[in-house]
């Protein structure tokens, strides 16, 4: 089955490099999918108000949208667009008042009918692909690369959105098992990286940043990996603020988790390292992998 | 001649709601009703006598009390009518006031239009009554107590001490149950081997008592009075009669396997007795990780050691069948694993215990010798916290009710803690405490004015490991602080639960598990002590948690429950129960399959009612297609009957 | 300190707003402080989230509604994951934060953020921020 | 599966095959239906009597196999008997065995090829008219002929459990053994035996069938209770529907016990009190009750309708209903043995959703 994928605003800028890690990962890996025409915002937040059914029509556009393509399954690769398309999607399922109050809205298009299931990559990549295959189509193993994988929020709560447990995940851990690496357990990874506060409360991003980043490194961890464009900014970028408020701060380097495994499966040419603030390059060229 | 309706005010209960002067004038136009009395507390003695006064002046057909549910009087009302007379299956109660007084205080019109409706429809029902003679049976003067803790030791000796036989079965190979593992018990820190031992020898070797330990209870028939129960003894691979509980087969035995006794704190050996004050103090062969019995061949190291060469390898177990008359249940708890909880590390972390685990730590005779230390690096720790309610209180991901013995426990184990560390400094996290027991508040005062025992009201919402200590992110909602401790251990007041395996021992007894999978007593304020399936009652922690305190006071209620029931000789049943007409049943057998209770049969193309098994539930009558099997006094006819002067 | 109280304070109409807008059983609350205990912004808020919760049970919606602890929180749903009476404080923030913003009192003042850090801000932080904290 | 070829005339092949059931004593009667001045009816045969059954009628009459074979387990027939079915009827055999109407260890299957018959009522006119019974079957399957609406969205022309099953070929007659016994009968028959398969001749037949099937399925569902309501107009509640249904096995409906007293009439009583009182149909209830009673077992023959003296369309309804439910429990009527009828099926677990928890 094809799947529509659904980039979102951010992998087409300043994730440059996710898309393109993880769309070739995906060829590589033999997943078949087609980007959806005519893709629009997904929200970025999903609307927590009761009476809010207004917040919840760009969602169910792009999926009303997928639907009349004829796809039956959707994947995301940014953390807030499976939220926010996830949530709706079971929302406007379980309450088909408020799906009939949306159609309505939507006097353009089609409407839903609920058929779209929306998938995350790493459930896809766990499910769908699995890791025994994944392991034995790594050609570039990542020996003796230590790494924290960081979930942030949306990945994992509500409960009933979540690819895996809540609190303690472990999906990430096993996929770069599966490419080689040593994961390294943080009990920050759950953790919130502040999110959204990055536009008004840089210092309180960047404290949050401080506690994940130095708690990954305090075990051993050499990098941090990240599945969501704005975890990843905030993590990232914000280093420079952590660094002013810490001095003895060593920065860490950020990657998407796809880029790791693009550089496992041998893939070349699709990282835009250069839009990453902490430059992983030389670590990477440490350990042989660039 | 015809019917009498009684009405009972119930105090205010049903007066205070009711318009019972409307009421009666209603009532009075029922056809068939020929007397009407309304009375303050009909269920009183001068209520009663009203009654009988009443039936024989009148010389009523039947009667119809508006009263309460029948759960709580219809049992007196019939010994009433049955004092002067009158069959008691001719009385019916219709209950006005759980049904209509109570639920509608605020509209007292529809509430007494609504009593009139019930009582018309139970004079309807009466309509179709007919006489019927309660069934008596002989009964088996022998009781099966089923879990060998302090619950069931202490019932299966009270009912001993009766005169009357037990059978004892317990599951593990030794009896003593969890105040086995105690450390000291709460709030006297009585030793619970001091006070423990001499009830297992006294239970063990009183002469009524058959004890069969490493059994288990297979399946079970017949009914109150007489109860058919196999018994599986499991094979122990050791000859019982000649083990004498030297203890030399488990220093040669090789295999190390975590203890179950010790909660995984210390080793057992793969033959082994449970612990050292067993009893029986017989050693068992942990067949799944013996060698020998794994491979068939080789090792056989405890044999050769064995000086009373009792150790067999061949052992099949038997199956044995016991007629018992009643059946106490006391299967007691156990606490949630720590692997559920991820927030605290999900087992991972290994200085968080639980607090049997920590239990064992405490306890003289346990793995430490009573020694607090970490089991990640053996160090001595300085600060320990202690969390109550995981898993309890919980109703989003784990279990609603409160587990009722934490609060207690855990005040103890901080104050032991103390007791053992000098100068180490001892946290709790509680969300209410819960101390309403004799002596419980001044414990826990206790624990906190004199011990220094510091309280903190609140919940963890993290533990992990921060170098060598474990960080613990809690709250002080009093203040409305987060707090940040980092210990040197966590010790879990996990929930308590029902034993493992007491679903399917429910389902063979016939008995039903409430919320939680708690056993379900019969009525919670009246019948504590029973189940709905006559005859099989209920001790101990199996019902919802207990300190020893209630537990020992349940069992011996329980065995009082027992012996009354098995003393008269005899069982009356209800005579409500299932019949068939044979001409319309055509022996299809949907009605053997909806019993639960193997109490109908097709026989020769047409089903047939065991008088002795069927409990009147209605399951046949419903599955019966063409109507052929109905309940007595409980007739379709009569159903529809009610329904329509319901309705109409 | 003292506090009067009497039904119409406890379930004012700002109460009952809240409530409806969040869908929320705020009374079913015991007060077992798990949603502070884990929250990540506790250290940045002045009313901590069960206290949140324990003012709107007594009525003090006011303070509740002035407090800085509704614009930190970054709907983490930490608290909801973990609440043992699966309260979800992230929507009763929402709420909270809406009561302002449907009064068209925005938090968020784009012109204040200097030029240059708004233009390498993400798309997915900006779209955010703004649907969180402006009208 | 193994088939014996018998070459020569198909009927009489057919004839001699039972003969010799019941002279090798591997059969004590034969049950089947012949043709007779007023149409067509059922038949007992013993040893000796001479066989002048029709195997492969061309319609069902109004006293369905399966009823006479479970009335058979009260009455004076004791022994084997081989009845000859059609699929739908064998499909019936196989509910009511497994609801203990029928002892299927005193039974042979035998069932017949059938790509669908004509209502009963017709059969003498056509005859009448010169129609031979292997020409009524070729004109309704090229269309000509008005076959039953069941029959019409039967996908059985085979039946799924079955122990021997006749199959005309050009030239002569197969005889299939669908099971142990059909084996062993084969057997005893000593004919030329091989491999083969009945279902294959059918195939074109059943996937078109079952096209058409689930477009009538679509098409044909009630609109609302209303439309059930003005279904049921026209019944005159004669039960008619309830007396041919080879599977309503109860001896006394309970719609028509003394238990059911509960008639309409009743309602007039109330009205006075009441005000307006909607009076309910009596009929539709029994309709709605006889349909929950057998929906899972309905193996959608249709006699219920071809027996409806106002010509409801019940076919309809309980095609509608057969496939619903029976889908709801993956289960189908007739199928298998082993298969547990749905409604008759007790779980434990079922018992939580009525106590609410």
């Amino acid at each position: 089955m094809v799947y529509a994928y659904y980039p979102g605003c951010t992998l087409k800028t300043h994730a440059k490099g996710f898309e393109l890690s993880a769309m070739a990962s995906l060829e590589k890996l033999g997943v078949k999918y087609r980007e959806l025409e005519k893709w629009t915002c997904c929200g970025t937040v999903y609307s927590l108000a009761s009476d809010d059914a207004m917040r919840q029509v760009a969602q169910v556009r792009i999926l009303t949208r997928a639907e009349s393509a004829g796809y039956r399954r959707m994947l995301t690769l940014c953390s807030m667009c499976y939220n926010t398309l996830k949530r709706a999607n079971m929302l406007v399922r379980s309450d088909p008042e408020r799906l009939e109050t949306i159609n309505m809205f939507m006097d353009d298009e089609p409407d839903y009918k609920g058929s779209v299931e929306v998938k995350h990559l790493l459930e896809v990549l766990r499910d769908e692909v699995t890791f025994d295959k994944i392991r034995s189509m790594v050609s570039k193993p990542l020996r003796g690369l230590r790494i924290s994988a960081y979930y942030g929020c949306l990945l994992l709560r509500p409960k009933t959105v979540s690819i895996d447990s809540s609190i303690n995940p472990h999906v990430m851990e096993d996929l770069l098992s599966s490419l080689g690496a040593e994961p390294i357990d943080s009990p920050e990874k759950a953790k919130c990286c502040g999110a959204y506060l990055t536009v008004n409360r840089k210092d309180l991003v960047a404290g949050f940043a401080y506690e994940i980043l130095s708690a990954a490194r305090r075990r051993g961890a050499e990098l941090v990996v990240t599945s969501c464009p704005l975890c990843f900014f905030n993590l990232d970028r914000r280093q420079e603020e952590v660094s002013r408020m810490y001095e003895d701060y060593k920065p860490i380097p950020i990657l998407y988790v796809t880029q790791l495994l693009a550089l496992a499966l041998g893939i070349r040419d699709v990282y835009m390292f250069n839009l990453h603030y902490v430059d992983p390059t030389s670590l990477l060229k440490s350990k042989g992998l660039l | 001649m015809g019917y009498g309706v009684f009405i009972c005010h119930c105090g205010q209960n049903i007066a205070g709601t009711i318009d019972i002067e409307k009421l009666v004038r209603k009532v009075s136009g029922i056809r068939g009703v020929t007397h009407v009395e309304d009375y303050i507390f009909m269920c009183s003695d001068p209520g009663q006598e009203r009654i009988k006064k009443a039936i024989k002046e009148k010389n009523l057909e039947g009667i119809v009390v508006a009263a309460c549910s029948p759960s709580l009087h219809e049992e007196t009302f019939r010994k009433a009518a049955e004092s002067v007379g009158l069959n008691p299956y001719l009385v019916e109660i219709a209950n006005i006031r759980e049904w209509s007084a109570w639920p509608h205080q605020a509209e007292p019109e529809e509430a007494t239009m609504k009593a009139f409706k019930i009582i018309e429809s139970t004079v309807e029902k009466l309509n179709g009554d007919k006489p019927l003679e309660p069934l008596r049976l002989e009964v088996v003067r022998r009781v099966m107590v089923i879990g060998g803790g302090i619950a069931g030791i202490q019932a299966a000796l009270d009912v001993a001490e009766a005169g009357i036989e037990v059978i004892l079965v317990e599951r593990s190979p030794s009896i003593g149950g969890r105040m086995a593992q105690l450390s000291e018990t709460f709030p006297t820190l009585d030793c619970p081997q001091c006070i423990l031992t001499p009830k297992m020898t006294s239970v063990a070797h009183h002469p009524l008592v058959k004890l069969l330990a490493y059994s288990e209870v297979e399946e079970v028939s017949g009914s109150a009075g007489n109860f058919k129960v196999k018994v599986r003894r499991k094979p122990t691979y050791v000859d019982w009669n000649k083990c004498v509980g030297c203890g030399l087969c488990m220093e040669a035995c090789p295999v190390e396997l975590p203890s179950e006794f010790e909660m995984g704190l210390a080793h057992r050996k793969a033959i082994y007795i449970q612990f050292p004050q067993a009893v029986p103090n017989k050693a068992v062969i942990d067949s799944e990780n013996c060698i020998r019995m794994k491979y068939g061949r080789g090792c056989g190291l405890c044999a050769q050691k064995c000086p009373a060469n009792a150790i067999t390898f061949e052992d099949n177990g038997k199956a044995e069948e016991y007629d018992v008359g009643a059946i106490i249940v006391a299967t007691g708890l156990e606490v949630m694993d720590k692997a559920n909880f991820a927030e605290y590390g999900a087992g991972e972390l290994k200085d968080v215990l639980t607090g049997l685990e920590f239990e064992r730590m405490l306890a003289p005779s346990g793995p430490t010798g009573g020694k607090v230390v970490r089991p990640s690096d053996g160090r001595v720790p300085k600060e320990v916290v202690f969390i109550q309610c995981v898993g309890s209180r919980d109703p989003e991901n784990w279990n609603p009710y409160c587990s009722k013995i934490c609060c207690m426990y855990t005040a103890k184990q901080a104050l032991l803690y103390k007791h053992a560390v000098p100068g180490g400094q001892a946290y709790i996290f509680y969300i209410d405490i819960r101390a309403d027991g004799k002596g419980y508040e001044e414990f826990i005062h206790r624990a906190m004015a004199e011990e220094g025992v510091i309280y903190l009201r609140g919940r963890v919402g993290r533990v992990y490991q921060e170098g060598d200590k474990l960080r613990v992110e809690g709250v002080d909602t009093i203040s409305g602080l987060k707090i940040v401790i980092d210990a040197d251990m966590v010790v879990l007041a996990t929930a308590a639960v029902p034993s493992s395996g007491v679903e399917e021992l429910a389902k063979k007894l016939r008995i039903q598990l409430g919320e939680g999978g708690w056993l379900k007593e019969a009525h919670l304020k009246l019948r504590p002590l029973e189940t709905l399936t006559s005859g099989v009652f209920i001790a101990g922690a199996a019902q919802y948690p207990k300190d020893i305190t209630d537990t020992v006071s349940q069992a011996s209620g329980a065995a009082a429950k027992a012996v009354a029931f098995l003393s008269k000789g005899y069982v009356v049943r209800e005579p409500l129960i299932a019949v068939v007409n044979e001409d319309i049943c055509s022996g299809c057998g949907n009605c053997e399959e909806a019993c639960s209770y193997q109490a109908i049969k097709v026989v020769d193309g047409k089903a047939n009612v065991d008088e002795s098994l069927c409990e009147g539930c209605g399951s046949c009558t419903a599955a019966c297609p063409s109507g052929a099997v109905q309940l007595k006094n409980y007739d379709k006819r009569q159903i529809i009957k009610m329904v329509e002067s319901i309705v109409g | 300190m003292q506090l009067v109280i009497w039904r119409s304070k406890i379930h004012s109409p700002e109460v009952e707003k809240i409530i409806e807008l969040s869908g929320q059983n705020v009374y079913s609350c015991y007060q077992c402080g798990m949603c502070t205990a884990s929250c990540p912004s506790t250290g940045n808020m002045d009313i901590p989230p069960n206290m949140i919760v324990r003012l709107i049970q007594i009525g003090m919606i006011g303070k509740v509604l002035d407090s800085r602890s509704i614009w930190v929180c970054t709907s983490c749903f930490t608290c909801f994951a973990e609440c043992p009476k699966g309260i979800d404080i992230a929507s009763l923030t929402e709420a909270l934060r809406l009561y302002h913003l449907r009064r068209n009192i925005d938090h968020l003042n784009l012109s204040s953020i200097p030029h240059g850090e708004l233009l390498e801000l993400p798309v997915i932080a900006m779209v955010g921020a703004l649907r969180k904290f402006t009208a | 599966m193994i088939r014996a070829v018998l070459r020569g005339d198909v009927h009489k092949q057919a004839v001699s095959l039972l003969t010799e059931l019941l002279s090798k004593g591997l059969a004590d009667y034969v049950l089947a239906y012949r043709t007779r001045g007023e149409g067509v009816e059922a038949c007992i045969y013993r040893k000796g009597d001479v066989l002048d059954l029709n195997v492969f009628t061309p319609t069902i009459p109004g006293l369905p196999i399966p009823t006479i074979l479970s009335w058979s387990s009260t009455s004076g027939l004791k022994g084997v008997v081989a009845a000859i079915v059609k699929p739908c009827m064998a499909r019936a055999i196989v509910e009511l065995a497994k609801l203990q109407q029928i002892d299927r260890d005193k039974l042979i299957i035998v069932s017949v090829d059938c790509i669908g018959t004509i209502d009963v009522e017709n059969y003498k006119d056509l005859l009448e008219e010169g129609f031979t019974q292997t020409g009524i079957t070729e004109e309704c399957l090229n269309g000509r002929l008005e076959m039953r609406e069941a029959c019409g969205l039967c996908t059985d022309p085979v039946p799924p459990v079955f122990d021997l099953h006749l199959s005309p070929y050009k030239g002569g007659l197969y005889a299939y053994a669908g099971s142990k016994l059909g084996n062993k009968i084969l057997e005893v028959l000593k004919a030329p035996r091989e491999e083969g398969d009945p279902y294959v001749k059918f195939k074109n037949l059943i996937s078109r069938r079952q096209e058409e099937k689930q477009r009538y399925v679509e098409e044909a569902k009630f609109k609302g209770f209303d439309e059930l309501q003005k279904f049921f107009e026209d019944c005159i509640g004669c039960h008619n529907c309830m007396e041919v249904c080879p599977l309503c096995f109860c001896k006394e409906c309970f719609y028509d016990s003394p238990r059911y007293d509960y008639v309409t009439r009743r309602f007039l009583s109330w009205s006075p009190q009441d005000g307006m009182t909607p009076l309910l149909q009596s009929k539709l209830q029994f309709h709605v009750g006889r349909a929950v009673h057998m929906s899972t077992s309905c193996v959608e023959c249709g006699l219920c309708e071809q027996a409806c003296p106002k010509d409801i369309n019940l076919t309809r309804l309980f095609l509608l209903l057969a496939e619903a439910n029976q889908e709801l429990f993956s289960y189908r009527a007739g199928r298998s043995v082993e298969e547990e009828p749905p409604l008759r099926t007790f779980h434990a677990e079922g018992l939580s959703s009525f106590e609410g928890g």
